[in-house]
């Protein structure tokens, strides 16, 4: 095991997925001799070649478009979309397409296509760099749509989501980057999609959070453990769609107290999913309304305020408290 | 202002081998055998009548909305015949013909077009994917398929059809130019047949042809008589040619017209007079290619008689099964499959909420 | 008063607006001589001229990024997309601009344009003509996303979209196009946007619905009136964001039942925010879970099956039912 | 296979009027008044200038990311210098010197690029959108004014700037279409400075030149030496003429290279040679613009030396004065203002919230 960054861990997936199976293709705008704007191909380029890491034209929605026919065809291809914030121009590939062909065939083709974007604020970025819209591709039937919380979770995810035969939206946090190491095992290690986890075990109240939000939300539970003498129970989602509800569900049974994180727009959010599930399956013992500590309904500020944009601990902490004392 | 002109690469032609009365330009004969043009002749008229009949169904209300082909057979049709069984055709929905052609069955094409999903099916076999309503949007993955027979070193083609209208898109600049910079081996076949609904070909682009969108990319483009379906294979069989050679991607554009309907939804006397229309049935492909085929001694008036008996023998044959088919009740717990390879809890549950709501209502009523 | 068909009512708002503004200019697809392929724009381009009426090139985001432009500078371009499942054409044009110039102008500029779009089922039309996304558009900041659900609705919602300073999403459910007449009056009506309406009024369960929707809502209402003696209200909300949550809210805390219907696929649809917003200001009033009925979480099936997808009375008083019994 | 040729219009030239020495073609010189010369060169020096001072900034932590326009001065200004006030300009994010040039702050350019929305106003009198980051999207919307500006019969043009990497786009494929086909008072510039971040010109289209794509869409395209401030100038005037005079769009393809990184946070080592960056030093818009002033006696040393320091002194004040003004505690509940009109009750609350929160906090604290 060796303590990697998270831009190191899906380096390490794609590397050895490459290795394993050739008709993994890595594709998108400098992801060839560049390395990826954010170094996630680095060294690809030289040990596999031009021909399964591709450099493509500045168009997302070609990249996109091109990558669903090499999936029909039988490759896998893994392709990266820049920031988040540029896949709406690949938005009706997606919606019309990719999440469709099996559908639209019934069931002779599907597409085994794998989409990365970073997302998400909190590293000084420009203009339309810092978005969190998940909730638009959780919405898609036939899509799958995955938030790894680190580097040992992204790595495994990744590795999972390019041997699904069916297309994943794959957002990684480009404030989780380069924040924190963990020992990622060397040998293969892969996590199911569409299952979630238990982050921490507590008993009084259940945080529910993913992707950047995570740590925030753990570091609220310590918080809340030393100050307040509070057990948190925080489940890490993985995967947005298809939304696992088990794990949330029975930890809700038990603590009566839920609350969701997110840096995605409250309204219409992914919070609002989690909390329709926990009506219609745990509504009884919920002892009082969910919470929810997300993003603003507002464009993301540029960074000089962002800070106030994105759940602090502090606004964790605040609303876990108000939430327990209600 | 006077200054340098720049040497383009790039010529633009006009390939028109048959023209109206059937007689042909014999320096640009592609000589195809006698077997091939009969086999050719055959599946135009197949087309033409299975439009006829399938307009007829959808006025009786037997079958939905859907786009007719007529006039247009020769533009997809001589296109598709070079292609090999293992070469793949993306089509857009104004295909019929060719679709045929490749092996689609008539029952598909009339299950689809009554609202039943089954009818999207591909066959194992069939290497074509299913029809796409979004317009252009099919188009890039063609690249992307030929790029995956680049990459595997297979002398294989992917042939992507779009209409005049579909050069707008962002799509199919977006793949003329993948495709350029990718050299893989696509055919690009736009039936230009003058109209996108209601909109001319002449308010969709300021561009004199839509063959010299070729020059943006750096690709190969040619335009063809596409009521000529000699002329269409002569061209797609020098691209296929190309394309197997690894000499990258050719635009064909087939100049044709749409004689009927956009759908059967719409109604061109809106926006089209009957003399455009009356001036283009006198270019009709089918018309041309059998004066030719008769001239050339290869069909006679008796064969005329028998290729269109037996078509529609063929044609009645598919409305039965197909009918019979769409009447077994349908299952409407089919919408649940081939959503995920594996389905998700949420969607077990989805299902068997519909399953059981319909047992109670079943018993219910 | 005339009885019209929604069609006839959204023409009639669409010439009076042209007549009282001619900055109001309506583009797309076949919108001209052809007079839209619903019909919504016939005439307009006889009465008003080529300039006014403009058909387009076949590329839906150019005409979305093209009205943003004419927008900007002071124009009304209300343009039509020809079906809402190829509006995702120009989602980023919409994300990216439409929804954030007067935030990235800093006030400087705005858009005021409506994109109107056919949506939803029940129509027996082609594959991708049928879908029921509002949830998309629902979940962009600085954006508003409308759906009436009548011709009088839609003519008083079309006119003051259109008079709006900020960009607007303006749905009409193509079931309705031609279902039933409403009267409409001659002259000027309006109806403000973000404010719902109380369609039906009753006491002891909240049915909230939309679009399509709202007539089998409706029915399903009386249905239970007559057969179950059951007095359900129904909650019309007309603009879907920002979402108006006050009707609503006020009629659960007076009925303590609530169920939402619409066409939208169930997960991360519209009614999970519904029912976000319930828990968060009416928890303490339900006295049982929130129920949805909706579209399942697959592709709308193609048109012989689609009755089945679409909720319809039956599914509705079926649910109703099964929430009051809780 | 022969065939007939079609006779296209449209013919791509290439203008160059300044040479690298500085040395002027005589036979097409725009004769520009030595008035705008010394203005021209003064805000190429303020261009390259501001951005020194920029690569400081943000190598201290005192500004985020920027995209560097050194080496670019020329195919931008000389493009955005024929606009009248009340044209628009429709900008992507590496025409500073133009956008000051329009009369843009400085102040607001490191306000912007420093995470301040604020550096986003627009003042009023300066018809230009801000910043656009969305590679090649702002493109329609300067057909859209450019439609507006016709449709009010107002003799205005707009002109978008964008560079050779947004060509790709399906946007920018679709802005070209409409231009032509709605004859708007169009200007598309493209500062094809050869690369976008990592992929060379080369690889992100196969056509030879950026202009003859052009072509594709019916309307007039022209070549420019981009570092040639005189040359741009030229075919940017000629192109507003046009456009003034109903007679349509122009794309304008202005050759000139980015001599810095993408943005600080590029490094261009990893994908291009210092040769080939060397190889561009020698054509840079600025020295061979002083030559040519020098040579024609409108400048001379001294007047060199007044002009940069005179920039230099202009540049420190807007630093210090956007420094001072970013130093006042940003208030975040600035986030709600500019998303509606009207702010919507939800927002209202989610306003509410934050200010009570803040204030909660700033009490604990
Ligand atoms: C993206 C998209 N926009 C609009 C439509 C509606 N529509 C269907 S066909 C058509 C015209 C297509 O014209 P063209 O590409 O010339 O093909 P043709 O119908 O003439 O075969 C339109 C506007 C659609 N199906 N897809
Ligand atoms: C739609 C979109 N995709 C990707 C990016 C990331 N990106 C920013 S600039 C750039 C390259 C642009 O190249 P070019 O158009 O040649 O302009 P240049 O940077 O050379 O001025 C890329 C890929 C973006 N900003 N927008
Ligand atoms: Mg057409
Ligand atoms: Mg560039």
């Amino acid at each position: 095991m060796a303590k990697m960054t998270m831009v190191q861990a899906l380096n390490l997936a794609l590397r050895q997925e490459m290795e394993r199976d050739e008709n993994v293709i890595v594709l998108g705008e400098d992801v060839g001799v560049d390395g990826g704007v954010f170094r996630v191909t680095d060294g690809l380029h030289e040990a596999f070649g031009e021909e399964r890491v591709v450099d493509t034209p500045l168009a997302e929605n070609g990249i996109v478009g091109m990558s669903i026919g090499m999936a029909v065809y039988g490759l896998r291809p893994v392709c990266e979309i820049q920031f988040s914030g540029f896949a709406y121009q690949n938005f009706h590939q997606i919606e019309n397409h990719a999440s469709r062909l099996r559908w639209r065939s019934q069931g002779r083709y599907h597409v085994p296509m794998v989409l990365r974007a970073p997302y998400g604020g909190g590293v000084r970025a420009l203009e339309h760099h810092s978005e969190s819209r998940e909730a638009f591709w959780a919405h898609i039937p036939g899509l799958k749509m995955v938030i790894p919380s680190g580097p040992r979770s992204a790595r495994a995810l990744l590795v999972s989501a390019i041997r699904d035969p069916d297309p994943v939206i794959f957002y990684e946090a480009k404030a989780l980057y380069r924040a924190f190491r963990e020992e990622v095992p060397e040998e293969e290690e892969t996590l199911p999609l569409g299952e979630s986890r238990i982050a921490r075990e507590g008993d009084d109240l259940t945080l529910i959070s993913y992707g950047a939000m995570l740590r925030p939300t753990l570091s609220a539970a310590e918080q809340l453990e030393k100050e307040d003498g509070v057990s948190a129970e925080v489940i890490d989602l993985l995967t947005i769609s298809p939304l696992d509800d088990t794990l949330f569900v029975t930890s809700v049974k038990k603590t009566g107290h839920a609350m969701i994180v997110h840096e995605a727009p409250m309204s219409f959010g992914p919070g609002a999913e989690i909390i329709a599930r926990l009506v219609e399956k745990a509504f009884y013992y919920l002892e009082v309304p969910i919470g929810r500590v997300t993003g603003y309904d507002v464009v993301i500020p540029l960074f000089a305020r962002e800070k106030d944009y994105i759940p602090s601990v502090e606004r964790i902490t605040h609303e876990a408290r108000r939430i327990l004392e209600t | 202002m006077p200054r340098k002109k720049i040497d383009l690469p790039g010529q633009i032609d006009h390939l028109s081998i048959l023209d109206e009365d059937g007689k042909l330009d014999e320096s640009l004969d592609p000589g195809l055998p006698d077997e091939l043009l009969i086999k050719l002749y055959e599946a135009m008229v197949l087309g033409r009548e299975f439009d006829r009949r399938m307009l007829n169904l959808q006025r009786q209300g037997r079958i939905g909305t859907f786009p007719p082909i007529t006039g247009q057979e020769a533009a997809h049709l001589g296109a598709a015949a070079v292609l090999q069984a293992d070469d793949w055709m993306v089509p857009s929905f104004r295909e019929t013909a060719a679709e045929l052609w490749r092996g689609r069955s008539m029952e598909s094409v009339l299950m689809a077009f009554n609202g039943f999903n089954e009818g999207f099916h591909v066959e194992e076999g069939r290497n074509d994917l299913p029809n796409s309503v979004p317009v252009g949007s099919q188009v890039l993955h063609a690249v992307g398929i030929a790029w995956a027979m680049k990459y595997r070193k297979e002398k294989r083609v992917a042939m992507a059809f779009f209409g005049d209208g579909a050069t707008s898109q962002g799509d199919v600049h977006e793949a003329f130019n993948f495709a350029g910079v990718f050299q893989v081996p696509a055919i690009f076949v736009c039936q230009n047949n003058q109209w996108a609904i209601s909109i001319p070909r002449s308010q969709q682009t300021r561009s004199k042809t839509i063959a010299q969108k070729a020059l943006a990319y750096g690709i190969e483009g040619i335009q063809v008589d596409g009521n000529d379906i000699l002329a269409v294979y002569a061209a797609a069989a020098e691209a296929a040619e190309r394309a197997r050679n690894g000499d990258g991607p050719t635009l064909i554009e087939c100049v044709t017209y749409r004689l009927m309907m956009h759908t059967t939804a719409d109604d061109p006397k809106r926006y089209r007079t009957e003399e455009e229309v009356e001036s283009w049935q006198k270019k009709d492909p089918i018309h041309r290619f059998q004066s030719y085929l008769k001239e050339k001694g290869i069909i006679d008036e008796d064969g005329i008689a028998d290729v269109e008996a037996s078509v529609k023998d063929r044609i009645q044959e598919a409305v039965d099964t197909a009918e019979k088919q769409m009447a077994e009740t349908p299952d409407p717990l089919h919408m649940f499959a081939h959503v995920y390879d594996t389905m998700p809890p949420h969607l077990e549950a989805q299902r068997e909420q519909l399953a059981q709501w319909r047992n109670n209502t079943g018993e219910e009523e």
